[in-house]
C-alpha cells in the first residue's frame, strides 16, 4: 500500500535502533475494518435500532465484538513478533506538496489503543445493555455511543493530523451528544454547552497546532513529522515551540489539565456507561495519546517548554485530586480522580516517559472503566448518586463490591495490582528525569487517591443503609463486565514489570516502541524498589486513614442521630470529637487547600469563565446594539437633539432607516479612502 | 496654465456658462421643496450636461441622453410622482431635518474625489476637442467588440420591464380571481 | 475586424436564454392552473445548461473572445457550474413556496433565470464593461424578487431597502471603474493588469480601486456594507433569500477575485490592507450581531456577513511581500463552493421546518426533533457544517482559509488569522443554540403546521443535492481541491 | 479645456446625489438623486475618452451602457415605489423601519 512505502523508508531513515517488525499481513492490511464498522453499526441503529429487541445494542455489541477480535490477533501479532504498517488513500491534494490522506496506522502505539477501546467499550457497550434498558430513546443512544467508538477508533488510526482532528471532533460531538443525552434535565444540557465550548476553545489550539506544524514540515503525517522532529530539531525551532504549545493546548482540553479540566465534573451528567468508557477509559485519553503521537516533537523541544507541561499536569494531579476528598456525589469522586490521574499520564509524557505514561493510560483504563460501572451498578440499585444515600450496600452487593475493592486498591497503586506498577514508573521517571520536586507530589498525590478511595468504598459499600428501597445485586449482564474488568485490573501490571521480559513476548515497553521513529528511552532502568516502596507506604498510609476515618458511618450519620436519637447524642459527639482530632491531622494540611480548591474551581475558574463569557456577551451587546444598530443613528441623534423634543428623538432611536444605512456605506467608503490614501 | 490662459478660450466660457446651470439645477433637485421642480431640474441637468458632452465632441451620447432621460426617464418621473400622490405644490416635509451630517458626507465625498483627479490629472487638456466621434465607430463597438454586453444588457431591461410591470400592477381581488377563473 | 463568436463557449448562456423565452412563452400561453409548467422549464434549463458545461470541462481548452474580454476557462467554467447548480437548489426550493401563495410564478422563474444568467456572464466576465453589466443583471432582477410577496409590507421594505442601497453601490462601482479608465486608457483586465503594475500609486488609483471594493463589498455583504442584508433577508420570500446570500453573493466574489487578483495585482498594497480591514470587521461585527438574534433568518443573515468575512481573510495575505497568491485565490473559491452548499442547506431546512413550526422564531423551533427528526437531522448537518466542525465540509473551508494565511506569514495576517479563529469559537455558540433548541429543549407549544407528510418532492430533493454534498465534502475535499486546482490556473495568470 | 474642469463638475455633482440620498424622505426624490450620481459618472467616463481616445471609443460605450442601465434601474424603482405606496398609502421612507435590530 502507498504509506507503507513511507513507513518502510521511515524506518530506514530512522537510523539507529530502527525498530525490526512484521507488517501484520492479512490483519493489518485490513485493520481499517475497525474504523468502519461502528459507523455502520451507527446508521443501521438509525435506521432500524427501533425496531430491534435491544434497541440497536445487538449492533453495537455486535460491532464492536469484530472489532475486539481483530485488535486480540494484532495485539498479539505485535507481542510476539511486532506489527508496522500503514494504509492510506489519497482523497484531496493542494498544489503539489500538501496531500491530505485517509487510513489507519498499524504499531505498538495505535495496537494498544485499538485493544483498550475495543475491549473496554464492548464491556461496557454489554455493560449498558443492562443499564440502559426500559430508558427513553435507548436506540438514540446505542447510535450515539456507536458513532463515539467509530471516532475514538478513527482517532486513534490516524496517520496524520487532519484525520485525528476529524476523529478528535467527532469524540466531541458524540460526548455532546451523551452528555445533554437526559435533555429533559436543564443542568445536563448546560452541562454538555460547557464541555462542548471548553473543548472547541481547546481545538482552536489543535488546529492552529497543526497547520502550524504541517506548513512548516510540509505535511501532516506523523511518521514524517516524527521523522523530521528527530532528524532536523534544530531547524524546525520556534515553529516546533510554537506548533508543539498549541498541539498541548489541545490535548488540555480533550484530557481535561488543570484549569481546562472544568468540563470533566460536568460531563457525569450523561448515563454512568458512558462516564466509564468515554470520561474515564477512552476519549479523555485522547490528548495524551496526541502527546505520545507526536512524542518526537516534544523530546526535542526547550526543558523549560516541556517544564510548563510538566508543572500543570502536577497541578491537575495533585489539586484536583484533592476535590475527590470533598464530593459527595460517587461519580463526581470518580471524575475528580480521572482527572487526577489524567494529569499523572500528562505529566509522565511530558516529563519524558513516554512509556510510564502510556501504560498509566492502560491500565487506569481497566480500572477506572471498572469503578464507574461499579458506581453505575450502586446507582442503578438505590436511584441516588450521593453517597450519603448508600452505605452497607457490600452484603446486598457482593460482586458489585469486590470488584469495587480491587478497582479501588488497584488506583490506589498497591501491589501487586496494576495500578501500582504503573504509578511505579511514573515515579521512577520523575525522579530519572530530574523533576524531583514534582515527584514528591505525585507520591502526595498518590496518598490523596489512595484516601479518597478509601473514603469511597466505606461511605457506600459499609456502614448501615441510609438510602430508600431495598437495593439488590445488579444483574448478570452488568455484573459481568465487572469481573471481566477486574481481572485485567489485577493481573495487566505484570506486564510491565521493569527489567523482566516475559517468555516469547517481552513486555509492554517493547511493544510499545514499534514505532516509525523509536522513541529513545523505552527500556527503563530496573525497579526503583525505594522509590516503589515510599509510593506503597503513602498509598497504604492513604487508605488506612480513610478508613478509620469514614468506615463506621461517623461523619455522615452525625445529622442523623443528633435528631434521631437526642439520648445517645453527646456520646455520638465524643465520638465526633475522636473524628475530629483525626480529620485534624488530615484537614489541617489537605482540608483547607481541598476548600480552597473547590472554592476556586466554583468562584475563580468558573467565575473567570463566566467572566469572559460575560464579556463577550456584552461586547456582543454593545457590539451589536450600539455599533451596528445605532451607531449611525446616534450620530443623527446627538445632532438633532437640540432641534428636536425629546419625544421624537426616542423614536429616532428606532432603526432599521435606509438612509441611515445608506449614510454608513458612504461614511464607510470615505473612511476607507482617506485612511488608504493618507497611508499608501 | 494659468486662469488667463483658460479664460482667453472661448469654448471654456461657454463650459463655465453651462456648468454653472447644470450645478444650480443638481443643487435644486436634491434641495427643491416642490417635487415636480426637482424633477424639471433634473430635466436642465441632464440637458447642460447633454452640452458638455456636445463640447467634448461626444454628439451620439448626447442624443441618447436627450432622448433616453429627457424623453422617457422623466416622463416615467412625472407619472411617478402623479401616482404616489407626492404633494405638487410646495412641502417643507420633503427633505429630513437634519442635513448636517448628509451635507457634512457629501462635503467630503466631494473634497476626496477632486483631490484625486487633480493630483492625478493636474492641468493635462482634452484631446479631440472641435471633432466629433464618428457614430459609426460607436456602432461598429457596439455591435463588434461590445457585443456581449449589448445583448447581454437588453435582458436587464427585459426582466425590468416584466418585473416591474409585475411589482407595480395592481393585484386582483380574490372575488375578481374566481370570475376570471370561471370565464 | 470581425469577432468569432464559439457557440460551444457560450452555450450555456443560449440555454438559459432558452428556457428564459420558453418560460415567457409558457406563461402567456398556458392558463393559470398549469403555470407549474413555467417551473419545470427553469429547472429543466439549469440543468441542461450543465451539460455543455461538462463538454467544455472534458475539452478543457481556454476560449477567448472578443479581445479577451469574454473568456470561457476552467475558472470559468467551474464558478459556472457553481452558479447551475447553487440555482438548480433554489429553483427546487422554490417551487412549492411560489406555488402555495398566490405569487406570479411565471414572472418569477423569468426574473430568476434572468439573474442567474447575469452570473453566468459575470464568470467569463474579462473587461469591466462585461462585468458591470453580468453585476447588474444578477441583482437588478434581485431587487424586484425581494418584494416578491408584494403585500407583505416586510417583503416592500426589503426590496427597497436593497433596492436603494444597491443602487448607491452601483453608483460608486462606476465612479470607481471611470476613474481606473481614465488612469490607465483599458479597460480589459490583462490591460489594467499591465498598467497599474508600471504606475506608481496615486490617491486616484487608490481611490479608484477601494472605490470598486465598495461596489463589491455591498454584494456581497461585507461590514460596513453590509446594513441591508438582515433586513432583506428577513424581509424577502425564502427562496429568495437563499438565492441572495448564495449566488449574489458568490457573484460578488467572483467580481471581487477577477479584478483584484487579474486586473489590479500590481495593487495589491492597497486592496489587501483594505479587505484586511472589511474581513475583521465583517468577521466580528456579523457574529457578535448574531449572538443577540433570535429570528433563524436574520441570525443566518448576520451569520452569512460573517462567513463573508472568512472568506475574505485570505485575500489580505496578499499583502505580504512574496505571498503566494495562487493560494489565497483558490482558498476563496474552495471557501465560496463549500459554502454556497451548506448554506443553501440551510435555508433549504429552514423552509422545510417552516412548514412545521409556521414561524421563524428561534424559541419557536424548540423540540422539533420530536415530531420531524429528519429536519432536525438536517438542521444539525448544516449548521454543524456552518460552524466548521469536522467531518463536514465547512471544516475544510475554514481549514483551507487558515492555512492560506498561515503559509503567507507575516504580523498583520496572523494576527487576523487569530481574530478568525476567536470568531470560529463565537460562531458556533449561535449555531449550536440552533441546534440545541432544536434538539434539547422542551417544545413550548403545539406545533402549528403540518409534519406528518414529508415535504415536496423538489424541496426534498434540494436537500439531498446539499446535504449530500455537505457531508461528501467534508469525507473527500478532493472534490473541492479539484476547484481549487481550476482556479490556481488562473491566478498563475492563465 | 482642461479634463479636470469635467472632472470636478462631475465630483459636485455626484456630491450632490449623494446628499440628495441621504436627506429627501421622498422615495421618488432619492431616486432623482441617484440619477444625478449616475450623471457624474457619465461625465467622467466621456471626459476620459476625450482625453484618451481610444480606437474603439471605449469611454462613450460604456457611457451608454450606464445610461442603459440607469433607465432600467429608474423602472424598477418606481415599480418598487408604487407597490409600496399601495399598501401604506405614502412613498416616505421614514415609515420603512418595521424591520430593525
Amino acid at each position: 500500500m502507498v504509506g507503507m512505502r513511507a513507513l518502510v523508508i521511515a524506518a530506514e531513515e530512522g537510523g539507529h535502533g530502527a525498530v525490526e517488525a512484521g507488517t501484520g499481513g492479512f490483519w493489518a492490511d485490513t485493520a481499517g475494518i475497525m474504523l468502519v464498522l461502528p459507523f455502520v453499526a451507527f446508521l443501521l441503529i438509525l435506521a432500524f435500532g427501533k425496531r430491534l429487541k435491544y434497541k440497536g445494542g445487538e449492533l453495537a455489541v455486535g460491532a464492536l465484538a469484530i472489532n475486539l477480535l481483530w485488535a486480540t490477533v494484532l495485539f498479539v501479532l505485535n507481542m510476539t513478533g511486532g506489527v508496522l504498517d500503514q494504509t492510506t488513500f489519497e482523497i484531496a491534494r493542494i498544489g503539489s506538496d500538501l496531500v491530505f490522506e485517509l487510513g489507519w496506522v498499524v504499531d505498538g502505539l495505535s495496537i494498544m489503543m485499538y485493544f483498550l477501546v475495543n475491549f473496554v467499550g464492548l464491556l461496557v457497550f454489554i455493560y449498558a445493555l443492562g443499564y440502559m434498558e426500559g430508558d427513553v430513546r435507548v436506540d438514540w443512544f446505542f447510535a450515539a455511543f456507536s458513532l463515539f467508538a467509530g471516532a475514538m477508533l478513527v482517532l486513534v488510526g490516524a496517520p496524520n493530523l487532519i484525520q485525528m482532528i476529524i476523529g478528535w471532533e467527532g469524540v466531541g460531538l458524540a460526548s455532546y451528544f451523551l452528555i445533554g443525552f437526559y435533555w429533559e434535565d436543564l443542568d445536563n444540557v448546560r452541562a454538555g454547552n460547557k464541555a462542548f465550548m471548553t473543548n472547541k476553545v481547546a481545538d482552536v489550539g489543535l488546529i492552529l497546532g497543526t497547520i502550524l506544524v504541517g506548513v512548516a514540515i510540509g505535511s501532516f503525517d506523523f511518521s514524517e513529522l516524527s521523522i523530521a522532529a528527530a532528524e532536523h530539531a534544530e531547524a524546525l525551532g520556534a515553529v516546533a515551540v510554537a506548533g508543539g504549545l498549541l498541539l498541548f493546548f489541545g490535548a488540555m482540553g480533550k484530557s481535561a489539565q488543570f484549569p481546562l479540566h472544568i468540563w470533566l465534573p460536568d460531563a457525569m451528567a450523561g448515563p454512568t456507561p458512558v462516564s466509564a468508557l468515554m470520561h474515564a477509559a477512552t476519549m479523555v485519553t485522547a490528548g495524551i495519546y496526541l502527546m505520545a503521537r507526536v512524542f518526537p516533537l516534544f523530546q526535542n523541544l526547550a526543558q523549560d517548554t516541556r517544564g510548563l507541561m510538566v508543572v500543570i499536569g502536577a497541578i491537575t494531579l495533585f489539586a484536583i485530586g484533592l476535590l475527590a476528598l470533598v464530593a459527595d456525589d460517587i461519580k463526581k469522586v470518580l471524575a475528580y480522580s480521572t482527572v487526577s490521574q489524567l494529569g499523572y499520564m500528562m505529566t509522565a509524557v511530558a516529563a519524558g516517559g513516554y512509556t510510564a505514561g502510556l501504560f498509566h493510560l492502560f491500565t487506569h483504563a481497566f480500572f477506572k472503566a471498572l469503578l464507574f460501572l461499579g458506581a453505575g451498578a450502586v446507582i442503578h440499585a438505590v436511584h441516588s448518586n450521593n453517597m450519603s444515600d448508600m452505605g452497607g450496600l457490600r452484603k446486598e452487593m457482593p460482586t458489585t463490591y469486590w470488584t469495587f475493592v480491587v478497582g479501588s486498591l488497584a488506583l490506589a497503586g498497591i501491589i501487586p495490582l496494576a495500578g501500582f506498577w504503573s504509578k511505579d514508573e511514573i515515579l521512577a521517571t520523575l525522579g530519572h528525569e530530574g523533576y524531583t520536586a514534582v515527584m514528591w507530589i505525585a507520591i502526595a498525590g498518590a496518598f490523596v487517591t489512595a484516601f479518597y478511595m478509601a473514603r469511597a468504598v466505606a461511605l457506600t459499600f459499609h456502614g448501615t443503609y441510609k438510602g430508600e428501597g431495598h437495593p439488590h445485586e445488579a444483574p448478570r449482564v452488568m455484573t459481568a463486565p465487572l469481573v471481566g474488568l477486574a481481572i485485567p485490573s489485577i493481573f495487566v501490571g505484570i506486564l510491565n514489570i521493569p527489567g523482566v521480559d516475559w517468555p516469547g513476548i517481552g513486555n509492554f515497553t517493547e511493544w510499545l516502541g514499534v514505532r516509525v521513529v523509536p522513541m529513545g528511552d523505552y527500556h527503563p532502568e530496573g525497579i526503583d524498589w525505594s522509590l516503589a516502596a515510599i509510593g506503597l507506604v503513602a498509598a497504604g498510609a492513604g487508605l488506612a486513614l480513610g478508613w478509620l476515618i469514614f468506615s463506621r458511618d461517623r461523619a455522615t450519620q452525625k445529622a442523623r442521630d443528633r435528631f434521631e436519637v437526642p439520648a445517645l447524642y453527646p456520646l455520638l459527639r465524643q465520638k465526633y470529637f475522636i473524628d475530629h482530632a483525626a480529620l485534624g491531622v488530615v484537614g489541617a494540611t489537605t482540608g483547607p487547600i481541598a476548600r480552597f480548591i473547590d472554592w476556586t474551581n466554583t468562584y475563580i475558574i468558573d467565575g473567570i469563565i463566566n467572566l469572559v463569557g460575560g464579556v463577550v456577551k456584552a461586547l456582543g451587546e454593545f457590539v451589536y446594539g450600539t455599533i451596528d444598530q445605532r451607531a449611525v443613528d446616534g450620530v443623527f441623534n446627538g445632532l438633532s437633539a437640540v432641534t428636536d423634543g425629546a419625544g421624537s428623538a426616542v423614536r429616532r432611536l428606532q432603526t432599521g432607516r435606509v438612509q441611515q444605512y445608506a449614510a454608513g456605506f458612504v461614511a464607510g467608503a470615505l473612511i476607507l479612502v482617506v485612511v488608504f490614501v493618507l497611508i499608501v | 496654465m494659468t486662469f488667463s490662459d483658460w479664460i482667453a478660450e472661448p469654448v471654456n466660457w461657454v463650459f463655465a456658462a453651462i456648468g454653472l446651470a447644470v450645478l444650480f439645477s443638481g443643487f435644486r433637485v436634491v434641495t427643491s421643496k416642490n417635487v415636480v421642480h426637482a424633477a424639471l431640474y433634473l430635466v436642465g441637468a441632464l440637458a447642460g450636461t447633454a452640452g458638455l458632452f456636445l463640447l467634448m465632441s461626444a454628439e451620439f451620447v448626447a442624443w441618447v441622453l436627450v432622448l433616453v432621460y429627457i424623453g422617457a426617464v422623466i416622463v416615467l418621473f412625472l407619472f411617478g410622482i402623479m401616482i404616489t400622490r407626492a404633494p405638487t405644490g410646495l412641502d417643507e416635509s420633503l427633505s429630513s431635518d437634519q442635513t448636517a451630517m448628509p451635507a457634512l458626507l457629501s462635503a467630503a465625498v466631494f473634497v476626496v474625489m477632486t483631490w484625486a483627479s487633480i493630483d492625478a490629472f493636474g492641468t493635462e487638456l482634452l484631446a479631440t476637442v472641435g471633432e466629433a466621434t464618428s457614430t459609426q465607430v460607436i456602432g461598429e463597438s457596439l455591435l463588434g467588440r461590445f457585443v456581449i454586453p449589448f445583448e447581454v444588457v437588453s435582458f436587464v431591461l427585459l426582466a425590468a420591464l416584466i418585473g416591474g410591470i409585475t411589482i407595480a400592477r395592481r393585484d386582483l381581488t380574490p372575488v375578481e380571481e374566481e370570475e376570471r377563473m370561471s370565464v | 475586424m470581425s469577432w468569432e463568436v464559439d457557440y460551444l463557449a457560450i452555450a450555456p448562456e443560449l440555454i438559459i436564454i432558452g428556457s428564459l423565452f420558453l418560460v415567457l412563452g409558457l406563461d402567456l400561453t398556458l392558463p393559470r392552473l398549469k403555470k407549474y409548467w413555467t417551473a419545470t422549464a427553469a429547472v429543466a434549463g439549469s440543468a441542461l445548461a450543465l451539460i455543455p458545461l461538462a463538454f467544455l470541462a472534458v475539452e478543457g481548452e481556454t476560449i477567448s473572445m472578443f479581445d479577451g474580454s469574454y473568456v470561457v476557462d476552467e475558472f470559468a467554467l467551474v464558478l459556472k457550474g457553481l452558479f447551475l447548480v447553487t440555482a438548480y437548489i433554489v429553483f427546487l426550493m422554490s417551487v412549492n413556496y411560489i406555488e402555495s401563495e398566490r405569487y406570479y410564478q411565471g414572472e418569477y422563474y423569468l426574473l430568476l433565470l434572468a439573474s442567474v444568467l447575469g452570473s453566468l456572464v459575470l464568470a467569463s466576465a474579462r473587461d469591466l464593461i462585461v462585468l458591470f453589466i453580468g453585476i447588474e443583471l444578477v441583482t437588478g432582477p434581485l431587487y424586484l424578487l425581494a418584494g416578491w410577496r408584494k403585500g407583505d409590507v416586510k417583503s416592500n421594505e426589503a426590496s427597497l431597502k436593497y433596492f436603494i442601497l444597491g443602487v448607491l453601490s452601483t453608483a460608486i462601482l462606476l465612479y470607481g471603474m471611470s476613474v481606473l479608465y481614465g488612469l490607465t486608457g483599458e479597460i480589459t483586465f490583462s490591460g489594467l493588469a499591465e498598467a497599474t503594475a508600471a504606475m506608481p500609486n496615486s490617491p486616484a488609483l487608490t481611490m479608484a480601486v477601494l472605490f470598486l471594493i465598495v461596489g463589491f463589498g455591498f454584494k456581497i455583504s461585507a461590514v460596513p456594507f453590509h446594513f441591508w442584508a438582515p433586513d432583506t433577508y428577513e424581509g424577502a420570500p425564502t427562496p429568495i433569500t437563499a438565492y441572495l446570500s448564495v449566488n449574489s453573493k458568490a457573484a460578488g466574489f467572483v467580481a471581487m477575485l477577477l479584478v483584484m487578483y487579474l486586473a489590479l495585482p500590481g495593487v495589491s498594497d492597497v486592496w489587501a490592507p483594505a479587505l484586511w480591514a472589511l474581513a475583521a470587521l465583517s468577521m466580528t461585527i456579523g457574529n457578535l450581531s448574531a449572538l443577540r438574534q433570535t429570528n433563524i433568518v436574520r441570525l443566518l443573515a448576520y451569520s452569512s456577513i460573517a462567513q463573508a468575512g472568512f472568506m475574505l481573510v485570505p485575500f489580505a495575505a496578499a499583502a505580504v511581500a512574496g505571498a503566494d497568491l495562487e493560494e489565497a485565490f483558490s482558498a476563496t473559491v474552495i471557501y465560496l463552493v463549500i459554502y454556497a452548499v451548506m448554506n443553501l442547506g440551510a435555508f433549504g431546512v429552514v423552509i422545510a421546518g417552516a412548514r412545521t413550526t409556521k414561524s421563524g422564531e428561534i424559541s419557536d423551533w424548540a423540540g422539533l426533533s420530536n415530531v420531524d427528526s429528519r429536519a432536525a437531522v438536517l438542521v444539525a448537518v448544516f449548521f454543524f457544517s456552518l460552524a466548521g466542525i469536522p467531518p463536514l465540509a465547512g471544516w475544510f473551508a475554514k481549514f483551507v482559509m487558515f492555512r492560506s494565511v498561515m503559509i503567507a506569514g507575516g504580523a498583520a495576517t496572523v494576527v487576523l488569522a487569530v481574530v478568525a479563529a476567536v470568531n470560529a469559537v463565537i460562531a458556533l455558540y449561535y449555531y449550536a443554540k440552533v441546534v440545541k433548541s432544536v434538539w434539547l429543549d422542551d417544545a413550548t407549544r403545539e406545533f402549528p403546521g403540518e409534519f406528518d407528510e414529508p415535504p415536496a418532492g423538489s424541496l426534498r430533493l434540494a436537500l439531498a443535492i446539499s446535504v449530500g454534498l455537505t457531508v461528501v465534502v467534508g469525507f473527500f475535499p478532493a472534490l473541492a481541491t479539484f476547484v481549487a486546482d481550476a482556479s490556481r490556473v488562473i491566478a498563475a495568470g492563465g | 479645456m482642461l479634463l479636470n474642469q469635467f472632472l470636478v463638475l462631475g465630483a459636485a455633482l455626484f456630491a450632490f446625489g449623494v446628499y440628495g440620498l441621504l436627506v429627501r424622505r421622498n422615495v421618488v426624490l432619492i431616486l432623482l438623486s441617484v440619477e444625478l450620481m449616475l450623471n457624474a459618472v457619465n461625465i467622467n467616463l466621456i471626459a476620459f475618452e476625450s482625453y484618451l481616445v481610444s480606437a474603439q471609443a471605449v469611454g462613450q460605450v460604456f457611457a451608454i451602457f450606464v445610461i442603459t442601465v440607469a433607465a432600467a434601474e429608474v423602472g424598477i424603482g418606481l415599480a418598487i415605489v408604487l407597490m409600496i405606496f399601495r399598501n401604506r398609502k405614502s412613498a416616505n421612507v421614514d415609515d420603512l423601519s418595521l424591520m430593525r435590530w
